[in-house]
């Protein structure tokens, strides 16, 4: 159950980002799980520490090149969201053609787990939980201050948030790169616990979009929303559980 | 004035009779000319999609609502042909009640839950198993279907592109057509001026539903074989991606789906390792090729 | 030919309509006038059926409507044309007007009458709506609902949001109907944009009927 | 005079050049998933086939000179159609290759319809031999049917007679596994004290960690788990299985979990696999040649199932024109009725289903235990089964 629960906190954090991209970006994200891909062959590189600090560079680096293809190319949403799946393929085979595998990749490092409550939990997904508490205390933090009432301005009318001088551009450019960031951390925190070859981001694209759809119809706005992505999410792998 | 008027009617028969439809005939036909397997085999998977996309743009043209889940239809007819012929008819009726419903909601929300349904479809699909004289059969392998050869696929993908555009075409010159763009413009003032707009979105789906299903068939039997993959986000995506790169014309729709499909399969036997690569650009710099089109159509 | 009998509406807590009742005769043009907020356009969107009464009852041609949908009321003779003009964008001036008076004719008529009510109004039949400027938006409105061959119309605030050039312009074209014997109700918020054109008034204010 | 001879012997050394016999090319079509979800294994299957094509021209198994050509097919049946029909326009004899059994059946179709000989390397499904029974004379298949697959675990299962086992089977790959099941209770007569199916991750992202969890709790130390994915998920299952203190021997189908490098990445200790041969399995003077080969030109591991395959199916296309020349009746004829070397052994067919389980043709268990152990057939076989202790 505890381990159920954390995994939800850790699809809320990808939904949540999802959702950001989604109502800030303005455009579905779907080269999300490339970028997880992305962190998770990053770690296959160098040692586990450095690997993190390394696909969180990345990932924003290469976020950030999107941001700007998207700006240069894109008119509306249905550009933007082509351009992310043209950057998604991009990726996969980039990592495909330069590892050039004929097996799965494994980073050798041993699994470890912790008892809580008398349930082994593993390290690795400790700190996701812990990233994405730590994502949520700071999103809450911005939504409740003032930056988070231009947050809100910018969701909801972009045009008129530019107008009263709210910088949309640079709120998307953070967006954008800050979640491509955080999916490619994801990877290679999760790293140890993968099979890794490029084709592995799919499913964690698929479940978080579907998490955020779906909580998208609940709706609510601001903190309310991403609260929402949280509960949607834990109680989606809870149920998962008890069903299966 | 009167002249004025007559010149327009005749440059707009000119730029729609000729040019459009002429294209049209000569991208079906051409391929016969070339005796060539790979080539008359890639028109036809062209056609079956482009018959897709013309399902999926009678509804997002003529409704105004994009739907992620044309993967339904299509996917349900092919897996019903394949499981259970007499029931066919099924998919198109299914799937429409299944979009009325959905269309109970706005048209953004509209989106999304169609393409969480999309997903949904599509990973229930892996769990289709039937029992069949002791061996289960389905699931991941799918079912197999009698499969027509190449030609006959081919004349059976061409009847039923060309009837199904030149339907839509005359469909939305005619005043039911007339009555679906002021619906999709504006549902309101549609009821304010006495069009029923809940019969003519059903009416709308319906057609699109049954163009759709019809392709899934064709897809069916040209592969002789269905599995999960009919009901592939790809596939869901593949109208979306196929008009927004070639325009929203109805013979973009076509074209759309040929580039598509010659990218993505044909690259593949010439430069097997940068494909989707290639693939990948061309999506990203799709905008710009949709901006040409949109110029052109 | 048209009456309202103690019809009320209520939206979430706040009572909009208070029991209102009139009448309106072949060929009167009436003008519902107040203030805003006063229930013109909610009186007008009830009638049309575009809202349901939370009671009361209407009836048009000694035939009751209350509750009906717009598409059943429209058929039966009665028009609506909104406040703010919500005309089909991708059509032609000339296919917004055909397509209202296919719900009578058949294509070939309907287009003719479309192309007699846009000599009459003075609209650019090929122009595409999107690209009216808001008086010939206004028109716009009032020839869609015109194509319907309406027996009542209900013009709701034709000349709000125009200029002195497109109110008279307006005005001239709705005068035309009026001496066509068209029945109307009109409504304004000022009294005397309307002057000329009433037969009487009605005014409205906080719900109620206080003149009229 | 002398001018006239020098230009007839110049004339002569043309005609000489020229009515020497040009060599045949035959061109023999490979379809390698190099995109998608089985790009890895694709990567395998090409080196194997150049790897195959080398070794023809050494041991001269033919006298033809043969040209692949490859094909990506991806990870749908359709590409694998329309990559098949690229390699048809290139006039290509034969077809090998493939991976998925959907792949494999969508391409049987347009084998029979271009009258191409196709040797499915990879798909089990059993739905080929109804093609084949129809009147599919232009496909073969050197992979195991799903039955041998059930009865390789069998065989597993009376050399360990452990005290219980258990079945965990991929749902997506229910048919496969079922079959599978069906085959291991027919041959041994036991039940699994317990059958599992975790879910595709697209559905249920941990369900694989849910059920590796509640087998830790049941399996005892001389029970065996027999893990029916070929997948990647396995080696996740297997991570989180003795990351949790899972007991018992695990044995897997073979494909993701059979390769030596991820076994030992995953230090997967106690883990028994299947494979069609390993190095330390010379059925043939083949096997040693291609795994040490391999290594040597590529620098990697040799044994993927699918890479083994497609290189044997090359090998048997290679003996069968050799003996019977172009005309492909000819050479379905051959197929059909002589005996064909490869690296796991001699191939025969039957119903156009290569004979598994045959005297000159069986797979191998092996188990990894720091290195790998054979355990099966009883002649190569290296060690006992080895229980955790």
């Amino acid at each position: 159950m505890i381990s159920s629960i954390i995994y939800g906190f850790f699809l809320a954090l990808l939904s949540c980002c999802i959702t950001l991209n989604y109502r800030i970006g303005r455009f579905l994200n779907l080269s999300y799980g490339s970028f997880f891909t992305l962190g998770a062959y990053i770690s296959l590189l160098c040692k586990y520490e450095t690997s993190l600090i390394l696909s969180s560079v990345i990932g924003f680096l290469v976020g950030y090149l999107m941001y700007l293809t998207i700006l240069k190319f894109s008119e509306d949403i249905v550009d933007s969201t082509l351009i992310s799946l043209g950057f998604g393929i991009a990726i996969e085979e980039i990592l495909r053609i330069t590892f050039r595998a004929t097996h799965v990749l494994l980073t050798g490092i041993e699994v470890e787990y912790v008892e809580i409550l008398n349930e082994k939990v593993f390290v690795f997904d400790l700190y996701i939980f812990l990233l994405s508490l730590i994502f949520y205390i700071a999103l809450s933090i911005t939504l409740l201050s003032s930056s988070g009432l231009k947050l809100k301005f910018a969701e909801e009318d972009c045009e008129l948030a530019e107008m009263y001088g709210v910088d949309v551009e640079r709120l998307r450019m953070l967006v954008i790169s800050g979640s491509s960031s955080i999916a490619c951390l994801c990877g290679s925190i999760l790293s140890p616990m993968q099979a890794i070859h490029p084709a592995m981001g799919w499913s964690i694209l698929v479940i978080s979009i579907m998490i955020s759809a779906i909580s998208s119809v609940f709706g609510g706005i601001g903190i309310r929303r991403y609260l929402c992505v949280l509960i949607v999410s834990v109680v989606y792998s809870v149920v998962l559980e008890v069903i299966f | 004035m009167r002249f004025n008027r007559f010149s327009c009617i005749l440059c707009s028969v000119r730029g729609d009779l000729l040019i459009r439809d002429l294209l049209l005939v000569i991208i079906v036909f051409a391929p016969i000319l070339t005796q060539n397997y790979s080539i008359l085999w890639i028109s036809t998977l062209s056609m079956i999609y482009s018959l897709l996309v013309i399902s999926w743009l009678f509804m997002e043209r003529q409704s105004g609502w994009t739907s992620f889940a044309h993967s339904i239809p299509f996917g349900l007819a092919a897996y019903l042909l394949a499981i259970y012929p007499y029931a066919v008819f099924i998919a198109p009726l299914a799937s429409t009640a299944l979009f009325l419903t959905i269309s109970k909601l706005d048209r953004v929300k509209f989106v999304f839950v169609t393409f969480v349904l999309t997903v949904v479809f599509w990973l229930s699909s892996f769990y289709m198993v039937i029992e069949r004289n002791g061996i289960s059969i389905g699931g991941e392998e799918g079912f197999s279907v009698l499969s027509l050869y190449l030609s006959e696929s081919y004349i059976f993908a061409v009847l039923l592109l060309i009837s199904s555009y030149v339907f839509v075409r005359v469909l939305e010159k005619s005043s039911i057509g007339l009555k679906m763009a002021a619906m999709r413009d504006d549902e309101e003032a549609a009821r304010a001026i006495g069009i029923n707009v809940f019969k003519y979105r059903f009416m709308n789906f319906v057609i699109s539903c049954s163009i759709a299903s019809l392709s899934g068939i064709c897809y069916a039997l040209f592969f002789g074989h269905v599995s999960p993959d009919v009901f592939s986000i790809e596939v869901a995506l593949f109208p979306f991606i196929a008009t927004f790169i070639a325009g929203r014309a109805w013979i973009s729709a076509v074209v759309g789906s040929y580039i598509l499909v010659i990218v993505s399969r044909v690259f593949s036997g010439f430069v097997p390792d940068f494909h989707l690569l290639i693939y990948a650009i061309v999506l990203i710099a799709s905008p710009k090729l949709r901006r040409w089109w949109g110029v052109k159509c | 030919m048209l009456s309202v009998k103690e019809v009320c509406k209520v939206y979430n807590g706040v009572v909009v309509l208070k029991g209102i009742s009139l009448r309106v005769e072949e060929r009167e043009v009436v003008g519902l006038v107040g203030p805003n907020g006063s229930g013109k356009s909610t009186l007008l969107r009830i009638i049309a059926g575009f809202e349901k009464p939370n009671c009361g009852r209407i009836f048009f041609m000694n035939r009751e409507i209350t509750g009906l949908k717009p598409e059943k009321v429209v058929k039966l003779g009665i028009s609506y044309s909104f406040q703010i003009p919500r005309p089909f964008k991708n059509l032609k001036v000339i296919e917004n007007i055909a397509v209202a008076s296919l719900l009578r004719f058949d294509k070939k008529r309907a287009f003719e009458i479309a192309r007699e009510i846009c000599e009459l109004i003075g609209l650019e039949e090929d122009k595409k709506a999107e690209n009216l400027s808001q008086g010939e938006l206004k028109l716009l409105e009032i020839a869609r609902a015109l194509a319907t061959k309406p027996k009542l119309l209900l013009l709701d605030e034709p000349f709000s949001g125009l200029d002195v050039k497109n109110t008279r312009w307006v005005l001239s074209e709705v005068l035309k109907l009026k001496r066509m014997g068209f029945s109307m109700m009109i409504t304004a918020h000022r009294v005397k944009i309307l002057e000329d054109i009433v037969d009487r008034f009605i005014e409205l204010r906080g719900g109620r009927i206080v003149k009229g | 005079m002398r001018k006239f001879v020098l230009i007839l012997l110049l004339i002569s050394i043309l005609i000489a050049g020229c009515a020497q016999p040009p060599k045949k090319v035959v061109k023999i079509g490979v379809l390698i998933p190099e995109t998608g979800k089985f790009s890895t294994s694709g990567e395998a299957m090409k080196n194997a086939a150049e790897l195959a094509l080398k070794h023809v021209k050494e041991e001269k198994l033919t006298k033809y000179d043969i040209e692949l050509i490859f094909a990506d097919c991806g990870d749908t049946p359709e590409k694998a159609k329309s990559a098949f029909a690229t390699l048809v326009a290139k006039g290509v004899i034969a077809v090998v290759g493939a991976y998925s059994s959907p792949q494999v059946l969508a391409v049987t179709d347009s084998a029979k319809e271009t009258k191409t000989i196709y040797i499915a390397t990879v798909g089990s499904t059993l739905a080929l031999e109804k093609k084949i029974s129809e009147g599919n004379k232009y496909v073969f298949r050197n992979a195991y049917n799903t039955t041998y697959w059930g009865i390789l675990a069998a065989e597993l299962l009376k050399l360990a007679k452990p005290t219980s086992y258990y079945f965990v089977g991929y749902e997506p790959l229910k048919t496969f596994n079922d079959g599978m099941l069906k085959a291991i209770k027919e041959k041994t007569g036991l039940e699994p004290n317990e059958t599992l199916y975790y879910k595709s991750p697209s559905v249920s992202p941990k369900d694989y960690a849910d059920k590796a969890e509640e087998l830790t709790k049941i399996v005892g130390n001389r029970d065996i788990v027999i893990l029916g994915d070929p997948g990647p998920i396995s080696v996740k299952f297997l991570k989180e299985y003795r990351g949790k203190g899972g007991k018992g021997l695990l044995y897997s189908v073979g494909g993701v979990l059979a390769l030596p490098t991820v076994l030992k990445g995953a230090n997967a200790n106690y883990t028994a696999f299947q494979a069609a041969a390993l190095e330390q399995t010379p059925k043939t003077k083949f096997t040693k040649k291609y795994f040490e080969d391999y290594r040597k030109i590529y620098g990697k591991e040799a044994n993927n199932y699918a890479a083994l395959l497609t290189y044997d199916a090359i090998l048997i296309l290679a003996q069968a024109i050799e003996k019977s020349g172009l005309d492909k009746d000819k050479i379905i004829k051959t197929l059909e009725s002589e005996e064909f070397i490869g690296a796991a052994g001699y191939y025969r067919f039957v119903n156009h289903q290569a004979v598994w389980g045959s005297e000159k043709l069986k797979g191998v268990i092996a188990e990894y235990i720091g290195k790998v152990e054979v355990l099966y057939p009883e002649e190569f076989a290296t060690s006992e089964v080895v229980w955790p202790e």
